[in-house]
């Protein structure tokens, strides 16, 4: 697997992704700062990793959206390559549009760390293949803007055509109000584009790779990746 | 030689030397030391640099006492923070530091600038930095102010360190109204750096030039050292536009520019712009390596106009650094500076003269010899006067209004003891995926080093009403606590990092708890071989004559071959706990006197340090053998309120035994006695023969098991119940909310 | 010349912020505020002289980057 | 009647978001921008209809809430 981690300015969990995708693949992925304007030939995921791009000072995400490199990365994914965005990632992918919806301040207007758990709600796609539909997670997160929120007609579509990644759940996976720490609507916690190549999500499963850390539940989504790479 | 700067008026200058803190004598000194008037900005350098804060001017001849050295260590006190080698061809530099006084009066921004101040003097030395942690004091929460006190700080820490991507990794919180006026905010950080790449600040090189990097120069916090060496009162509140803004995008930026010159061997020498800013980063270089300095005010980076000379050199915006480099090379530093698209300017060059000279437009604004401005700088060795010696208590003279279980139930609800979750949730602990132990886990925080077995124990602890009760065994149980902590999670402690807080050091009762703790720390230093290598001196913490209590927060170092072989402090089922240590059943100044009785009195415990040293080797042993399934270690509130905490981690009840005959039970189960370590093993038995075998007291004092904490008189209590009222405390005080 | 962008929360947009200063207004004893809508700000001291100008580089701005239209709306003036 | 507070940053005060904003809008090629300051406006629906007492009473809440008047100003216009 080539993974290319993309670093803008105030990122600062590319380590986290480096480790975890290492582990997963045996393979140190690529680094590349954002001034870059072409991804290095041969990648087969790009993954857009958490932080504070540029300070996420006007809305998080806004202003990595814009970055010369994320003009490449669309090129990347409208010819069908795997893009991958966690938490600041994600937020940058819903402003380049690459994603739909928006993440709004969290409703307890707190930054949210935590341990929280996640329903896989589409299982057989390149993120979540090594999961049953139905299984439950535990990952860290850690931001201020992860309510995610769209309007009711894209509610609709991504509840229709299975777009729904994951959903913030009880350990036991029911989907309640009080696992909801953030607000999301319908307790979305991760998305999916509708050719299943694209994935966003708040929490963080780089974190939970190594028993070391308290647990092994976030190898998944990687070993997920390597493998739908491997025969892509 | 240049022309000398223009004078002040004799009068207005000598009227201003006291607006700006300097007392008579030390503005008789200005004056001898240059000869004639001083200018402006003459005037505020000799100010700042000769403040409390940056002179250290009543605390150094008591600091000089403390232990600095061991064999692991490779820099103690001087530098901007503390190295010691961590094996692996490793060092860990590390500091706390204060941000009090800005915390009060703007709680967000003087607890985000105090991380983001603490953040630069590791990386300054070339560390990347791996942790963070805060130690708290807080008022009653009922007292004025106090909530948005405690909200804004707690928002600050977490939005500078969450934000840098620093894990916030651990810390400590007390509440006492003596903070009511006056609350601590003590941070500090953790780096890793290779241990042969360590940078310092003694500029060398004539004519190498000096150079300014990271944000624009504006007009914040132009007085913040002298106003952070000054008693608070009602009107200080006017000081408020000295308010420093935290940018902590700017400062993530700074420190991966500055590790990518860190790689090249173009640097001389660097500090970051801390207290005094441009003026003791530049005075400390060019005065610790020997040479003169010439500063070009014109070139300084400024974000606003018309800034005058001495106000750039007495401004404290954050986010700068100041270094000295290789002659020819400012152009490679430079790109690497605008890649990370912050600013970077030559603004002087390294000289013979042995004098700070500052020109501004053409003129020369201030020339003052800086062997005189260190040498002749105030030292204080201010009267002190002892703390009376409190009574001891006897635990079965003092009457228990409620017994154990109750007392245990309002005890951790207690704000001393409550659950600090609601704050922990707040920072970001996880980033940098090496984090092994988080906030409330274990009696230490554990981070692993990237890429190896290696990882580091850090805490901070110390109990200020012990040091209000008797400083020197509270400065000595505050170093002994963190030596535990330390150890419970299996870690060889290395050394120790201080922010001492105290009252206005003017007043003898006051400068005695600062020598006594001092006294007390050193004793426990020595005993424990655990130098201190860093740290950090807050005086004039009082609002309106009050002083808060005496407070040297400690901040431990520890370290562990194999991150897998430390443990947490979480009871699983089925294993036998046992208490290491002697009980007597000590009271004095203990939690449950004060919460229970209602009574702050008596004698703090003493603290046998002979006796901690043998029973911390013990216990770190059996931890390295894998003997130990969850180890805590005794601390506010004594045995019940350990095992609660240790129930409460996972769910996990016990079953415990009777106090010994003759005790008293509520000392048995309360009392803070010193030098214990709970430990949950599977075979107690052979636990016990060990400890006897090496002199140390053990007893099996319970088995784990169920979902209830049981007495041995069939009493009990639900860990759900205890975990509520130890759970709901902070989120109800602060949102109104349930936990 | 100045312009002053101003981004709101689109109606129907949930706005947590705008709640929470609500909620904190009448527990301070303030009465009679019906409803709070909290949004950004952004004041650009702009180099062209022209106004209708200013506004329109001001619009594309705020188009671009300055607001995000899934959730906010923005307002532009100029003075 | 609707009361608009508008909350800046101090003259003088850092202003990092403005700052980061003014940095962005430059690298996505908007010349001609001098300066940028970034604050928060906060809409009131007061159920108050004298405009003067509408304005007095929203300026009480900035001094007390809206506004951190250590390194913010505010000002207040009543539509
Ligand atoms: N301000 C804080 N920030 C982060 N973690 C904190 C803070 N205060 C306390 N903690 C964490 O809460 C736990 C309990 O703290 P404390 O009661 O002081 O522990 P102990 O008494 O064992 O030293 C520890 O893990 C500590 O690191
Ligand atoms: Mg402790």
């Amino acid at each position: 697997m080539n993974a290319v981690i993309i670093v803008f300015p105030g990122t600062n969990r590319e380590r986290d992704m480096a480790i975890a995708l290492e582990r997963a693949s045996g393979r140190k992925p690529t680094l590349l700062f954002h001034r870059a304007d072409a991804l290095p030939a041969g990648t087969d995921l790009v993954v857009l990793p958490g932080g504070f791009s540029h300070g996420d000072y006007l809305r998080s995400g806004a202003m990595a959206a814009q970055s010369p490199i994320m003009q490449a990365v669309r090129d990347f994914a409208a010819k069908g390559g795997h893009v991958l965005g966690v938490c600041n990632g994600f937020q940058i992918l819903t402003e380049a549009g690459l994603l739909p919806g928006a993440l709004l301040r969290n409703a307890t207007l707190r930054f949210l760390s935590m341990d929280c758990h996640m329903r896989v709600e589409r299982s057989g796609t390149p993120y979540t293949a090594h999961w049953q539909k139905g299984a439950v997670f535990r990952a860290p997160m850690a931001h201020g803007d992860g309510n995610y929120f769209c309007d009711d007609e894209t509610l609709a579509r991504l509840n229709g055509e299975g777009l729904v990644a994951f959903r913030y759940s009880t350990p036991a996976g029911e989907i309640t109000d009080a696992a909801n720490r953030n607000g999301a609507r319908q307790n979305i916690a991760g998305i999916l584009s509708p050719n299943l190549r694209i994935c966003g999500l708040m929490p963080h499963p780089e974190d939970l790779v190594d028993p070391l850390m308290g647990g092994t539940d976030g190898l998944p989504m990687f070993t997920s990746l390597v493998e739908s790479l491997a025969t892509a | 030689m240049s022309t000398a700067p223009t004078s002040l008026d004799a009068a207005r200058a000598k009227q201003l030397s006291a607006e700006f803190g300097l007392k008579a004598d030390e503005y008789d000194r200005v004056l001898s030391i240059l000869g004639r008037t001083p200018s402006l900005t003459e005037l505020g350098i000799f100010s700042v640099m000769w403040s409390e804060h940056c002179s250290y001017k009543s605390s150094r001849v008591w600091l000089r006492t403390l232990p600095t050295k061991a064999p692991w260590v490779i820099h103690g006190p001087g530098e901007n923070a503390g190295v010691i080698d961590i094996g692996d061809g490793l060092a860990a530099i590390f500091k706390m530091e204060s941000h009090n006084h800005p915390s009060f009066i703007e709680p967000y921004q003087g607890a985000a600038t105090g991380v983001g101040g603490i953040l630069r003097d590791v990386f300054t030395m070339g560390a990347r930095p791996i942790a963070n942690l805060n130690a708290l004091r807080f008022g009653a929460p009922e007292a004025p102010r106090m909530k948005r006190v405690i909200d804004g700080v707690v928002r600050g820490i977490g939005g500078y360190g969450n934000s840098v991507g620093v894990p916030t990794v651990g810390g400590e919180v007390n509440f006492h109204p003596a903070y009511n006026g006056n609350p601590l905010v003590n941070a500090m950080t953790v780096g890793i750096a290779p241990k042969d790449r360590i940078f310092l600040s003694a500029a060398a090189g004539i004519g190498n030039p000096v150079v300014y990097v990271g944000s624009k120069t504006g007009r914040d916090g132009i007085h913040g050292a002298t106003m952070a060496s000054a008693e608070f009162s009602a009107d200080s509140e006017e000081k408020r536009p000295t308010v420093q803004i935290g940018d902590p995008f700017t400062e993530k930026l700074l420190i991966e520019a500055c590790l990518e010159l860190m790689a090249t061997d173009m640097i001389v020498a660097i500090q970051d712009m801390g207290a005094a800013g441009l003026t003791s980063s530049s005075v400390e270089m060019a005065g610790k390596g020997g040479v003169g300095i010439e500063l070009v005010m014109d070139n300084v980076p400024q974000r606003e106009q018309g800034m005058t000379a001495y106000e750039m050199m007495l401004s404290e915006s954050q986010e700068r650094m100041l270094m000295i480099l290789k002659p020819g090379r400012e152009a490679e530093a430079q790109a690497i500076f605008h890649k990370w698209e912050l600013d970077f300017a030559v603004i002087g060059h390294l000289t013979d003269t042995g004098h700070i000279v500052i020109r501004h437009k053409d003129v020369v604004e201030a020339d003052i010899p800086l062997a005189p401005l260190e040498s002749e700088a105030p030292l204080y060795r201010r009267p002190t006067a002892e703390t009376p010696k409190r009574a001891v208590l006897d635990a079965a003279a003092i009457a228990d209004p409620v017994g154990p279980l109750a007392a245990l139930e309002t005890l951790v609800g207690s704000l001393d003891l409550c659950s600090r979750r609601w704050i922990w949730d707040q920072y970001d602990s996880t980033v940098g995926g090496q984090t092994v132990k988080r906030p409330g886990g274990a009696d230490a925080a554990v981070v692993k080093l990237d890429g190896l077995k290696r990882a580091l124990a850090i805490t901070t602890d110390c109990t200020p009403r012990y040091c209000q009760a008797d400083p020197e065994a509270g400065g000595a149980q505050a170093v002994a606590e963190a030596w535990r902590n330390l150890t419970a999670v299996g870690a060889t402690p290395l050394a120790i990092t201080d922010n001492m807080n105290f009252g206005n050091p003017e007043k003898p009762e006051i400068m005695g708890q600062f020598a006594a703790a001092v006294r007390g720390m050193a004793a426990a230093c020595t005993a424990l071989d655990f130098p201190v290598v860093s740290g950090n001196v807050s005086l004039y913490n009082e609002t309106e004559g009050r002083a808060i209590l005496p407070t040297p927060a400690i901040g431990g170092v520890g370290v562990l071959e194999d991150a897998a072989h430390a443990v947490g402090l979480a009871l699983t089922p089925g294993l036998d706990l046992v208490l290491v240590g002697a009980t007597q059943g000590w009271l004095g100044q203990s939690l449950w006197l004060r919460e229970i009785a209602g009574r702050e009195e008596g004698a703090p415990p003493p603290v046998d340090l002979a006796v901690e040293r043998r029973n911390g080797d013990f216990v770190r042993a059996r931890i390295l053998e894998g003997q130990v399934a969850a180890c805590h270690d005794l601390a506010d509130g004594g045995l019940l309120v350990a095992v609660a905490e240790m129930a409460m981690a996972d769910g996990t009840g016990a079953t415990l035994a009777a106090p010994p005959a003759g005790q008293a039970p509520h000392g048995w189960w309360f009392g803070e006695d010193q030098g214990r370590y709970l430990l949950a093993v599977t075979d107690g038995a052979a636990l016990v023969a060990a400890a006897q075998a090496a002199g140390v007291p053990a007893a099996i004092i319970g088995r784990s098991g169920g979902g209830d904490l049981v007495l041995a008189d069939g009493s009990s209590i639900s860990v759900a119940s205890l975990r509520m009222a130890h759970e709901a405390t902070l989120p109800a005080l602060m949102e109104g909310r349930a936990a | 010349m100045k312009a002053l962008v101003t981004v709101m929360p689109k109606a129907g947009v949930l706005d947590p912020q705008g709640k929470a200063i609500g909620h904190a207004l009448s527990s301070l004893g303030f009465a009679g505020v019906a409803d709070v809508r909290a949004g950004k700000v952004i004041e650009l001291e702009l180099a062209e002289t022209d106004p209708a100008k200013a506004k329109a580089a001001a619009e594309e701005m705020a188009r671009k980057l300055l607001a995000n239209t899934v959730i906010e709306s923005f307002r532009v003036e100029v003075v």
